[in-house]
């Protein structure tokens, strides 16, 4: 076994494993931080497959920005976690066989010798000048601009979505606003009382 | 005429009422009551003198017409256009239609002067006629199941049109549902005559026919059909449903929950013979297959017995009458079957009139006591509406097959072809249009006796108010008793033995029956003077005869028959029953009979089990899989996975 | 390598739409309660000028541009002339209803337009990528309305089940394409096509490809047994969405049908007609039957239009020009049928009260004969009663397979439209023949009515031209291959 | 060497997993969410390897979009979560069977 190949299963198997657990296991956020760790084997699996830019972004955007909001949202809401640990491994085994069926199913087909070594042998690597980011980068910026800009307005509507959505003002909070505080005028803060002046006696 | 060209005159027969109904239903609010009917007849008017004094003399002069007189544009091989086919046929039917509606145009000023859907019923009787003109008038399928479905659709409005009637929903929704039924074979019809011949066009199709007569298809593994065979069945299901055939005839009855003029217009004279012409129309191709004009022959002859039958039993006036429409419907499609196309056309035509006749005879009478339908709580009403009794009379003796009248020359063409026809089943068919004509005679006289004669049966406070109906009342009915009385004599050698309808129907000459009797037949004197001695007409005085038997001369026979029928043995020991024994038994007997075919066969059996009971189980399994939308997003999940799989087990392993 | 410039000539609505959508999210920001009116007339706004852009740039001959990923065809035109007219309605539908229910607020409008924005990409698709951003594009903004009323919890769960599976059917779809991508080494759909054409059409990974791209596909059609979000969302969703998701995005998803399976995958006919087959006649049933037992009319309709799909489906199964064209005609007409009927659903309903159950149908006649009348020609029209538009829309697919020798799928489909005509007319049978409980008046505002009866009156109205759009769907249709 | 197919049933196997995932779990919404991002992964991976064994660049831009598209579809999921359990006080799946039938 060459070393590649020994690179690709051992993370193949790592992936597997988190993969399973992501959906198994019941305490929401070790279920995200395995997906953490799919994530990463998922890079390096790229790397393997010479797509270095895609897997550094896979660590940094998902890992870093997606899987933290997950856990934020995770924490924020108060969910009660002993309500998620009742009864779960009824429903395992028929959940299982459809798995296991469905990746057989799969896999008996993908292994029918179309993808096989004879009909696309792995291409040979790149030279050491090569850049797979510039490379994505020029395509991004010519061929590919119109889905680029596509993507903005995606992200645009996730924006606009997700504080339609979620973007509440609250009754009891209070808030400063600097219009109201600059217009405001001497009568209404202060009023003059006139007093009698304390005699002595 | 005019220098309208006649493709103008085509167009403008069938527009003119669309434009009254247009005009009524949308702005009836405006014109009111008058305008609204104003705009309605005159539409009419103008296509019934269009249709009678202009297309009809033009057809006579031999000038037929086929082709599209508007396209709305082609695509493919989609015919996208109106087209008329205007040759005797639908000349006949077209003048019928618009007659009989005029007339119940007429009527309905005085039949509805008070209720406050007006201008909508005026609306919708004049949209009807318009797609019944288009039905008759079409040249191509399509059109014709436009026509079709339309005239489905108004009647099915107009049954309703009394909707604060909880029998009325009923009646409406069945004859929606029952229709559907109809439709569906209707349907499948035209669809197989596209498929086979890949064209929607009447005489494109009707060409090409002859060379199907050895087609076979097969409708399930191992059962090979014609396709001719196939095509004409599934078309004769549609006109089953339209004309209320048995054992789609179940709306029909019920359909008599809308106002009289309705059950005039459309149930007696116009939409329910629309099967009839549309079998008519097709004879090239039932002329093309034995099965076929078999089937049609056998159930037009059930058809005619049994409704007949239970025409006996009805105590509602407007019952007996829709009976016995389904009855006579029965009798144009034993002709229709036993290919004497022109004798079922003929007694259509008769039947339009003293159908309505009788329809507006009865409604008359409803009227007069204020909505008063059942006849137990009739009678004596000669003296207080002479003039809606003398017109029954005439229908009824038209009804009756009585001779001179109307109805005589066209039921007993019909009972000589059904005689002469070698088609299988005929021999069946003639004794049971034979025996109908008694039961016909029966139960049309018992109406007549119940309603007419003997000693008013309602209260004083009704009794007190009785009168003749107002004109607008009674001018339609002398209008059709008119040719209810000569029509017969008139058109019975025009129509049939001079060949009036050339082209438009076709006759194998192995079945042309109409023709054989064209050589027997010697004038219209010897015809009649014959028929004098014949078994239908003595058949026919038998019935009239036990009619006057059983409700004038010994009116509490029939209450002890029912009563006694019960102890059999009572009977036979009583001496007074003695004479009148073999009246007694017929009477009795069929009574029961009726009775008992009305309650097992047409209110269980098919209402409750065929029509009720496959909406119940539908309904049914809907409930049942509902569930399985259970809310639980991962059976919804499942659901899909499953489908993935199965997917791609069967297109990639299978 | 040289790139030129790409001509943006062609995409001009789509950035238009795009920038007035911007344009009114900063607008609304300095807009109170009362002056909302504006945001809404700047929407309207936006589509008409769209109407105007799209009509003055429509092209007679397909037009390709950025690297082949836009394509400007008639069919385009036609379906983002449709799309226009159908959200503008939608928008006059919807304004009351959102007033009186507190949601009346410009994201509405504006995630309605990016909406518009998403299909009128995947109208105009050239590629698997702009075809996926597209349907992402549309698939966001709608999650995002249908939880719109964040305080009703049947909306929000509407909006959850709706967020899984739509993602679940996407990420099939993706893996669709990734596997079509693997075998054809490419992702522009006439490439694709070109790759097709000297391959082998039974190779088992292209069908295993190919059933996963359809997974997709039915899923945004709503076809059984892919459609288990449609009753849901429909139901839980507030109505003006309802309205929203019911109409427009059909167009679009019979958009990615003709793009994906048509334009792309036609040398695989064979075999996604078979698994089409199988949708159309479980959706067909599927849906009209458990339509029969539905209490809520915005259920039943949702019911419906899976049922709908079958039959819009029967058309581009037999795969002949004839049927696509029949299948766009049907995919129209459904889009104004539907329209209609959820229009008429918000217009009964009012302020703390919706008109959501069939009780709330009965007496329809006593309160309002002309409205009663409208949902007539509706309840006909989607029935497929002659004289309506909704029998020729049936008729036509239902000749598109007759022609190509599925009899037996023409009967099946012909009987399941009859077993469907029933509960339309119960809708029927309780607006004429029964007694209303609520007698309260109907108010709607001019626009509204005006629209309602214009939208009702065109499936009746339009007979006499039905050659015209026909034809102009044969054209679209012609201009693919 | 390590031919495509086990790249492309890696892929299988991890969309089989997230396929299944979204089954099973009945408890969850938000490990729901966490399941459709690792069929998304699936995707991904047989996108990466097709674009490496094709030599052709255009897969690894489509990834590129998709785990764009994954990051806002994630933020919009992630707030109707947070709406749906404002309304609930639970993101249990099966409590949200109110709509059914």
């Amino acid at each position: 076994m060459e070393f590649k190949q020994f690179i690709f299963y051992f993370f193949s198997a790592v992936l597997v494993f988190a993969a399973a657990m992501v959906i198994t296991i019941r305490n929401p956020v070790k279920a995200a931080l395995f997906l953490v760790l799919a994530f990463f084997s998922a890079a390096g699996l790229w790397i393997l497959l010479q797509a270095e830019f895609l897997a550094i972004i896979l660590v940094l955007v998902y890992v870093g920005a997606v899987m933290v909001l997950f856990l934020f949202v995770v924490m924020m809401l108060d969910i009660n976690l002993v309500r998620l640990r009742e009864g779960f491994g009824e429903y395992l085994p028929i959940g299982g066989l459809v798995a296991v069926l469905l990746v057989i199913e799969m896999a008996i087909i993908l292994s029918s010798g179309q993808f096989g070594l004879e009909n696309m042998p792995e291409p040979p690597a790149y030279t050491a000048d090569y850049s797979n980011t510039r490379e994505l980068g020029r395509l991004l910026y010519t061929f590919y601009v119109y889905p680029f800009e596509i993507a903005a307005i995606i992200l645009l509507v996730a924006i606009v979505a997700a504080i339609t959505l979620t973007m509440r003002r609250r009754k009891d909070t209070k808030y400063q606003d600097p219009n109201k505080q600059i217009r405001v005028d001497r009568k209404d803060r202060v009023r003059m009382v006139k007093m009698r002046s304390e005699k002595k006696v | 005429m005019f220098g309208l060209s006649m493709k103008t005159i085509y167009l403008l027969i069938p527009l003119s009422p669309l434009a009254g109904a247009i005009i009524a239903g949308l702005f009836g609010w405006k014109i009111g009551k008058v305008g609204a009917h104003v705009v309605t007849i005159l539409g009419v008017t103008v296509s019934f003198v269009l249709s009678a004094f202009v297309v009809l003399p033009d057809v006579l002069a031999g000038h037929v017409f086929n082709g599209p007189v508007y396209t709305w544009g082609v695509s493919g091989n989609i015919p996208m256009e109106i087209g008329f086919l205007i040759d005797p046929l639908s000349a006949l039917m077209m003048t019928v239609v618009s007659f009989v509606s005029l007339m119940v145009h007429i009527y309905t000023i005085g039949y509805m002067r008070d209720d406050p859907g007006y201008q909508r019923f005026f609306s919708y009787i004049a949209l009807f006629t318009f797609s019944m003109l288009i039905l008759v008038m079409s040249n191509n399928f399509l059109q014709l199941f436009f026509g079709w479905e339309a005239v489905g659709v108004m009647s099915y409005l107009l049954i309703g049109f009394w909707f604060t009637r909880e029998s009325a929903i009923v009646a409406n929704l069945k004859a929606f549902l029952v229709n559907r039924i109809g439709d569906f074979g209707f349907i499948l019809g035209i669809a197989a005559i596209y498929y086979y011949f890949g064209t929607l066009d009447y005489g494109a199709v009707f060409a090409m026919a002859p060379q199907f007569t050895d087609k076979v298809v097969q409708v399930f593994p191992g059962l090979d059909w014609n396709v001719l065979t196939l095509i004409a069945i599934l078309l004769f299901v549609g006109a089953m449903g339209k004309s209320a055939q048995v054992p789609l005839h179940v709306w029909l009855p019920d359909s008599m929950e809308g106002p009289t003029p309705i059950s005039a217009l459309i149930h007696a004279a116009t939409m329910v013979t629309a099967g009839v012409f549309m079998v008519a129309r097709m004879s090239p191709l039932y002329e093309l297959s034995e099965t076929a004009l078999s089937v049609v022959i056998v159930i037009g002859a059930v058809t005619a017995i049994s409704m007949a039958l239970l025409g006996i039993v009805q105590n509602d006036i407007k019952r007996v009458v829709a009976y016995s429409t389904l009855s006579q419907l029965g009798y144009m499609m034993v002709a229709l079957g036993a290919s004497a196309y022109a004798a079922g056309i003929f007694h259509l035509m008769t039947h339009a009139f003293f159908k309505a006749l009788l329809f507006l005879a009865a409604g008359s009478v409803i009227i007069a006591l204020h909505h008063e339908q059942d006849m137990r709580k009739m009678g004596g009403l000669k003296k207080y509406m002479p003039i809606t009794f003398i017109t029954a009379w005439i229908g009824a003796l038209a009804l009756a097959g009585i001779p001179p009248f109307a109805g005589f020359f066209s039921k007993d063409m019909i009972i000589e072809a059904v005689h002469l026809s070698q088609v299988p089943g005929s021999g069946f068919a003639y004794i049971a249009v034979l025996s109908g004509v008694f039961v016909t005679a029966l139960y049309t006289f018992r109406m007549l006796f119940l309603t007419f004669e003997g000693k008013p049966r309602m209260d004083e406070h009704a009794l007190r108010h009785v009168k003749e109906s107002p004109w607008v009342v009674t001018v339609p009915l002398i209008l059709l008793a008119i040719p209810s009385f000569i029509i017969g004599a008139l058109m019975v050698e025009p129509l049939l033995f001079e060949n009036y309808f050339g082209d438009s129907i076709k006759v194998l000459a192995a079945h042309d029956v109409v023709a054989q009797l064209g050589r027997q037949y010697e004038g219209l004197w010897s015809f009649v003077s014959h028929a004098l001695v014949s078994a239908p007409f003595l058949l026919a005085v038998g019935g009239i005869f036990t009619a006057w038997l059983l409700y004038i001369r010994y009116p509490h026979l029939p209450d002890l028959i029912s009563k006694r029928t019960r102890m059999v043995y009572t009977i036979l020991v009583n001496k007074y029953f003695a004479d009148e024994f073999n009246n007694f038994v017929f009477a009795g007997g069929t009574r029961i009979f009726g009775r008992w075919l009305w309650k097992i066969g047409d209110v269980k059996l098919i209402d409750g089990l065929a029509v009720n009971g496959t909406a119940r189980v539908i309904g049914w399994i809907s409930a049942v899989i509902r569930h399985v939308q259970s809310g639980y997003v991962y059976h919804y999940a499942f659901a899909m996975i499953l489908g993935l799989f199965l997917l791609i087990t069967f297109f990639l392993h299978g | 390598m040289t790139f030129e410039m790409p001509n943006i000539l062609p995409a001009v609505p789509e950035i238009f739409v795009f920038s007035m959508a911007c344009v009114i999210l900063i607008v609304d920001l300095f807009l109170s309660e009362r002056r909302r009116i504006v945001s809404y007339l700047l929407a309207q706004a936006t589509l008409i000028g769209a109407a105007i852009l799209t009509f003055k740039l429509m092209v007679s001959e397909p037009v390709f541009t950025f690297s082949n990923m836009f394509v400007a065809d008639r069919l385009a035109d036609v379906l983002k002339l449709a799309i226009y007219a159908v959200t503008a309605s939608v928008f006059v539908y919807s304004r009351d209803y959102l007033r009186t229910r507190g949601m009346y607020r410009g994201e509405y409008f504006v995630l309605g337009l990016f909406g518009v924005v998403g299909m009128m990409i995947i109208v105009s698709a050239g590629h698997f990528l702009t075809l996926y951003l597209g349907l992402e594009l549309l698939a966001l903004s709608l999650y995002a309305m249908v939880a719109f009323q964040r305080d009703s919890s049947q909306a929000t769960e509407a909006a959850m089940k709706y967020f899984v599976l739509g993602a679940m059917a996407s990420g099939m779809l993706l893996y669709g394409m990734s596997i079509l991508y693997g075998v054809t080494g490419n992702l522009e759909i006439a490439a694709v096509r070109r790759a097709l054409a000297g391959m082998d059409a039974d190779n088992v990974m292209l069908i295993f490809g190919l059933v996963f791209v359809i997974v997709g596909i039915a899923f945004k059609l709503g076809a059984v047994p892919f459609h288990m979000w449609v009753p849901d969302v429909y139901h839980g969703a507030p109505t003006s969405v309802t309205l929203y998701i019911g109409t427009a995005p059909k167009l679009a998803a019979f958009a990615l049908v003709i793009r994906l399976l048509i334009g792309g995958l036609e040398n695989l006919a064979a075999s996604w007609q078979d698994i089409l087959v199988i949708l159309a006649v479980l959706s067909m049933g599927v849906g009209n039957v458990i339509a029969i037992a539905q209490d809520n009319i915005k259920r039943m309709l949702a019911y419906s239009s899976i049922s709908h799909m079958g039959f819009f489906l029967l058309g581009i199964l037999s795969a002949t020009p004839n049927g696509y064209s029949s299948a766009m005609f049907y995919v129209l007409i459904y889009a104004v049928m539907s329209l209609g009927s959820f229009g008429m659903i918000i217009l009964l309903s009012r302020s703390g009260f919706e008109a959501e159950r069939l009780e709330d149908f009965k007496g329809l006649n006593q309160r309002s004969p002309w409205y009663a009348l409208l949902m007539l020609i509706l309840m006909f029209s989607m029935a497929g009663v002659p004289p309506t538009v909704g029998f020729y829309a049936k008729l036509l697919v239902i000749q598109a397979v007759i022609g190509v020798g599925m009899v037996p799928l023409a009967i099946v489909a012909v009987l399941f439209a009859v077993i469907g005509a029933y509960y339309y007319l119960r809708i029927i049978k309780l607006m004429y023949f029964d007694e209303a409980e609520d007698k309260t008046p109907i108010v709607a505002g001019g626009d509204v009515r005006l629209l309602m009866g214009v939208n009702v009156m065109l499936l009746l109205a339009i007979m006499p031209w039905i050659g015209v759009i026909i034809d102009l769907c044969s054209q679209a249709i012609k201009q693919l291959s | 060497m390590i031919p495509l197919e086990h790249y492309l049933i890696l892929g299988a196997v991890l969309f089989s997993l997230s396929v299944v995932g979204i089954f099973l779990n009945r408890k969850n919404l938000v490990i729901l969410l966490m399941a459709i991002e690792l069929m998304l992964l699936a995707v991904n991976m047989n996108f990466v390897a097709f674009s490496h064994y094709l030599g052709d660049a255009a897969g690894q831009v489509f990834v590129f979009f998709i785990l764009t598209v994954a990051a806002a579809e994630a933020a919009i999921g992630l707030a109707i979560l947070v709406v749906v359990f404002r309304n609930r006080r639970s993101i249990n799946v099966e409590d949200l069977d109110t709509l059914k039938g």
